[in-house]
């Protein structure tokens, strides 16, 4: 049975696919990340700095372990 | 005035359509009875084995079917002329020629029945010959290609090709007698001109008066021969097989005779033609004639017609049976043939297919 | 208004121009009396007489150029292959000369033609009478291929290909010929050639495809829908000139692209729309693009033909993977 | 033995290598020597056009160029026997016919110096005729078609198409004398046998003794003329003409000449032929026979000739300059006559074509 | 061991291959004495005879037809289209049944025979002698595609050719023919068929393409290694089957994919390419695939020829725009 979490049309979050598995990878929600590229892509170094910043700040990033 | 060149297209018959010599010189096989009553056979079994065809057809156990209804003597007179070691390039309805090279009944069922391994036949020398030719004319050039490989081996063989009225149109047709023409190669085209292409009739396929002449086109022997009388075209065939074989190059055939069924199983005549024609053509055909000129003879008679049909019958019984209990090949088989090794993409698709019908089951 | 098939539809389309054309003319092999193997000329030429319904001589090369030949005159003639696997002799003419003589001559003779065919499986035909080769003439620029899969898109396709200026190959999916009416008022409306038919809307995947294989999408959606999966339906219809801009913005939508065609995969069409897709809406795509596409072999006799071609069970698992991806 | 069919291929010549007249019955046109004057002059332009190209080429200011040298009979026979409403299918050498028809050499410059613009004739009849045709035989069929569309529209217009003695052997040459002959089409079909086909000669090319006789495969009259005598050539291209006009049907008549220059400016004939034939060939050239037939008679002197000579010249030196001055197309050209109207995607293409362009200046 | 070009790799390879095997037969038009327009079979009908280099009538349908026909016999035959441009009339028999013909008797014959022809523009030449119209073939199961682009491929990959069961269809890129020399052995060796060449190694961006474009994507990466940024440059050569496992490898450790392909762009090769890379590489991706390639227009004449192919500077600019995209 097929029971995959649809992401909503219009979600998909500025960020080359390659980048949006790099934040899958680390358990990241690629959509609370803010780009800094042109146009406001998503890059590499927005996922890196988000997760360094979120764990500076305590918080807690990851939503499970990744896959 | 002066002339460049002149040409003759000679016209050769030895039986009328009520089994009447009309030839004294008869040719040394005719003066054989028994291969008479030989080749007679043979066109009766070609004629039993396309009427359980189209019964198959009929009865939604073969897909679309080319009938041969009509072509025994043209045909038949192909094949028995070729010796084993030569090459035939058939289109896709000449039964008489390939059941006398050894293509089975259960052959042509599985090639019209949608099984490639009709196309594999299994017995010599139809196993060395090719297999049927769907895109129109283009075996004829397959037929030079072989023509060309014996000339360049030195081997004594002929390649033949057969043809329809509607397909020496096609350019495939006129590039294979112009290039045996050229290298003067061991080519044998034989027009089978049986009138129709389909829905057209002969005479809008091309002004010329007789199809022979397209081998004027090509600096050919080039002949007409009465397609429906199995003396002409078999002499016919053997003058053109042996001048071919003893490097005096190709040679243009054009056979007359009539399509006395549908084009295939898929096609109505009716829409396109009209019944007089079709019985009128019924008085030409080429069985009666035979059996009147060997009766005649005394070389045949009811009884013995009777009893070959008889056989004829049991043959294709038999015949249809080993086709109906041919399972389908495995889907695998589609991918198998496509090169002499599967490249990684392909067997990667062949393995999806197969694990969807693993699933299917 | 009478319910007609597709193959209907594309009689209606040639019996209407040419009753309000003197110049479009229709040539073939059997096209005539017979009124064309699959009856799409049917009665033409009774009601138009032999000069403009012709029989020719079985060539197809001959068919290809003397189309060009008239074309150039002024006529615009619709020739017909009698099959798609027929009409390999007819590329030279068309890549060489209809889709060229344009340019060649800027403009001073051009082609105004159209050459059909009936296209593609599942009819239970010899070899040879069941191939899909579009993308063969998808590279030829000046050239335009159409590829309708309804009676309605097959009338008003038609009717614009022949008015079209430029060569036209028109192939027509004779699997579903006859595989049901609608209705379609011979208005001699034509439709666009140069936009996607969005056939269904859909949110969550993008399903694009042309030719019969609409109806195994269609079904596909359905199939979704029960699992509460949208499937937006794009038929392409008008290959080339390619309008992308429908299926981007589907896909812009969806962020999924399956791509469903009956040709070999490899360098088939369906290569140039996930080209497109991956240069231009990548950072849409929320999962890998997909091609559900006849294997990389000749169409098999018919015994195992359907199982050549993608099948909805097919087309529904990889708008799952598309999802499950993602 | 039964014939079905005869044929005779007839040789027509009026003057022999020397000019000598070898028949009575002169043809009206020739009757009037100013008219056979005109057509004298036109064959010397030809070739002083012809010798200007090639010197052009050798110069680097064209491109590979396919000279007439030798043709000069055939092609203005050709062109000069046509009506204005006729349409001419050349091949890619008949400046002859074409420069008779309205073609100026400034439209053959820049054809074969790279811009596609050569090929709008501006003058007519010239703008109704077909483009020069590289894929050899294809305007046969183009010219078939032509005849068609006057078939069916009830016009007087014939189609003549030019073919070599090696685009002789293509099928759409078959296909296109074919259905002329299956539909009684208003087709002149003209080979031009100049011997060679780029390397390979005649006797390869087909094993018919002549070309002429290919039209016999279509039912065609078939005629085979001296291709070096243009009151031959202009005889049977009139009698050709009038027979399709008139609804009696296409014609195949093959020039006999002899290609004098190499194939284009980019082979070199020394390769593959012997010089002494060509030597040979130049010795029944076309232009010295007709000039000592008219000298003859009176109606041409050397004066004329040199004032004549001087004449071409100039005209061809207009010609280059109006070439050379031409600007080449801007790079939006290569879009802009794809379609009638510019699909949305090459309209971006366009686009960036033209920013490169930008960029680069 | 001599230097030589292209075209004097295809020499030898023949030369080498007809010593070797008697089955090995040439034709085409003017390739006897006159050793081809190119001079690609220069010698060898002096070497081998009339018999096994036949200069054919002009006709490329009756040259493909002879081919498969010699190539059922057993025969090896090598057959020449003088230019891509005149190689539409041999479609038919290709398609329909060089690469068919195993299929179709379940191997009972076969065509083990070689269709060459000089493919691709660049050389001032006239109209139809200039065109790259390679993703013809590339659809048909039981063909492979081939284009050489240096004489060492092009010796190593024409032997496999001949050498291979099954048909293949040899572009030569004519407007290298002459351009450098190279140390070739004559030793016979062949090539795979079914790998791809890695000509240089890059990290940030791969470089695919093949043919005459396999120069302007060198010195494109020549150019981007000056500002820092390495490309990898990957020659297909052999087209299909295609090898797309080494493409993969590359773009999974770039991440960047730029296609470069002389053919008009819609539905050439590289739309292929750049599908797979969609299909099988999505998530390596940070930026879309670049396709930088002919426009969708006819070859023009000499005067713009050139401005119809791809330049190295279209192609670094492309590079460098997938590098700005991440
Ligand atoms: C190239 C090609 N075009 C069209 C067809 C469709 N077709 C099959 S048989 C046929 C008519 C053939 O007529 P003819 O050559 O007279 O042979 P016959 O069937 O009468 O034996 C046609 C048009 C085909 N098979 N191949
Ligand atoms: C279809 C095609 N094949 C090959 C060529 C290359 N080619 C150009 S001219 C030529 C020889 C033509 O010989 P012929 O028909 O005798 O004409 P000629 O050049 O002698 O006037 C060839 C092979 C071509 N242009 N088109
Ligand atoms: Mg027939
Ligand atoms: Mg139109
Ligand atoms: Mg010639």
């Amino acid at each position: 049975p097929f029971d995959a979490k649809i992401v909503m049309p219009g979600d998909a979050p500025y960020a080359s696919p390659a980048i949006r598995a790099f934040a899958r990878e680390l358990g990241v929600d690629i959509r609370q990340v803010k780009g800094s590229g042109r146009g406001g892509r998503i890059v590499r170094e927005d996922v890196t700095a988000y997760v360094k910043h979120a764990l500076a700040s305590g918080a807690r990033p990851v939503q499970g372990a990744p896959a | 005035m002066s002339i460049a060149a002149k040409f003759e297209i000679e016209y050769l018959q030895y039986l009328d359509a009520e089994g009447k010599q009309v030839r004294d010189d008869l040719p040394a096989f005719a003066q054989d009875l028994d291969h008479m009553v030989e080749l007679y056979k043979l066109m009766m079994s070609t004629r039993v084995f396309d009427a359980k065809s189209v019964a198959l057809q009929r009865t939604g156990k073969l897909g679309t079917y080319a009938s041969c209804l009509g072509h025994e003597a043209a045909h038949v007179g192909i094949g028995s002329a070729m010796r084993p070691e030569d090459v035939l390039a058939p289109s896709y309805r000449e039964y008489g020629a390939q059941l006398y090279r050894g293509v089975q009944p259960r052959e042509v069922y599985m090639y019209w029945g949608g099984d490639e391994r009709g196309n594999d036949y299994r017995k010599e020398p139809a196993r060395h010959d090719f297999a049927w030719s769907v895109p129109i004319a283009t075996q004829c050039l397959h037929a030079a290609g072989s023509a060309l490989a014996f000339k360049i081996r030195g081997e004594k063989r002929v390649a033949v090709c057969t043809i329809g009225d509607g397909g020496s149109s096609k350019g495939d047709f006129y590039g294979a007698i112009n290039i045996a023409g050229a290298q003067n190669l061991p080519l044998v085209a034989v027009i089978v001109n049986n009138q129709w292409a389909i829905s057209v009739p002969r005479k809008i396929q091309s002004g010329a008066p007789t199809l022979a002449q397209k081998g004027i086109a090509a600096g050919l022997f080039s002949i007409q021969v009465d397609g429906n009388d199995i003396i002409a075209v078999r002499k016919a065939m053997e003058d053109a097989l042996e001048r071919a074989r003893s490097g005096q190059g190709g040679s243009v055939l054009e056979l007359v005779t009539y399509r006395l069924g549908d084009h295939t199983t898929a096609d109505d005549a009716r829409r396109y033609r009209g019944e007089q024609e079709v019985k009128d053509a019924w008085a030409r055909e080429p069985m009666k004639r035979l059996k009147h000129w060997l009766v005649a003879k005394g070389a045949w008679d009811e009884q013995k017609e009777e009893a070959w049909k008889a056989e004829c019958d049991d043959w294709m019984d038999d015949e249809v049976n080993a086709y109906l209990e041919t399972k389908t090949q495995p889907v695998t088989a589609m991918f198998d043939y496509t090169f002499a090794e599967l490249p990684a993409d392909l067997a990667r698709q062949r393995d999806l297919a197969l694990s969807l019908e693993h699933k299917a089951h | 208004m009478a319910q007609i098939t597709l193959i209907e539809a594309v009689t209606q389309a040639l019996a209407y121009e040419m009753a309000h054309d003197d110049s479009v003319v229709v040539l073939g092999e059997d096209v005539g009396v017979n009124g064309g193997v699959f009856r799409a000329t049917q009665g033409l030429q009774q009601k138009f007489g032999e000069l403009r319904v012709l029989d020719t001589p079985l060539d197809e090369t001959t068919i290809a150029g003397v189309t060009v030949g008239l074309a150039a005159q002024g006529m615009k003639p619709v020739a017909e292959a009698q099959f798609e696997g027929f009409i390999y002799p007819m590329m030279e003419q068309i890549a060489c000369h209809a889709a060229r003589m344009r340019n060649r001559t800027r403009g001073r003779i051009t082609v105004p033609a159209v050459f059909r065919a009936p296209w593609g499986g599942g009819i239970h035909a010899p070899e040879h009478h069941s191939e899909a080769n579009e993308h063969l003439f998808a590279n030829i620029p000046g050239l335009r291929v159409v590829l309708p899969s309804s009676p309605a898109r097959a009338y008003g396709l038609l009717l614009a290909a022949i008015r079209d200026p430029d060569p036209v190959v028109f192939f027509e999916p004779k699997r579903i010929y006859r595989q049901y009416k609608e209705e379609v008022p011979d208005d001699g409306e034509a439709l666009p050639l140069d936009v996607c038919f969005v056939l269904r809307d859909g949110g969550d995947v993008t399903l694009v495809t042309w030719g019969a294989q609409v109806k195994e999408c269609l079904e596909a959606a359905d199939a979704l829908a029960e699992e509460g999966i949208g499937a937006e339906v794009i038929d392409v219809a008008t290959l080339t000139p390619l309008d992308f801009d429908t299926i981007a913005e589907s896909v812009h939508k969806t962020g999924r692209c399956v791509i469903v065609h009956e040709a070999p995969k490899t360098a088939g069409f369906g290569a140039e729309i996930a080209a497109r897709v991956a240069e231009e809406c990548l950072y849409d795509l929320l999962a890998p693009v997909e091609r559900v596409t006849g294997y990389d072999v000749h169409t098999p006799l018919y015994r195992l033909e359907m199982k050549q071609m993608p099948s909805t069970a097919r087309i529904v698992e990889a708008a799952k993977r598309t999802l499950a991806a993602s």
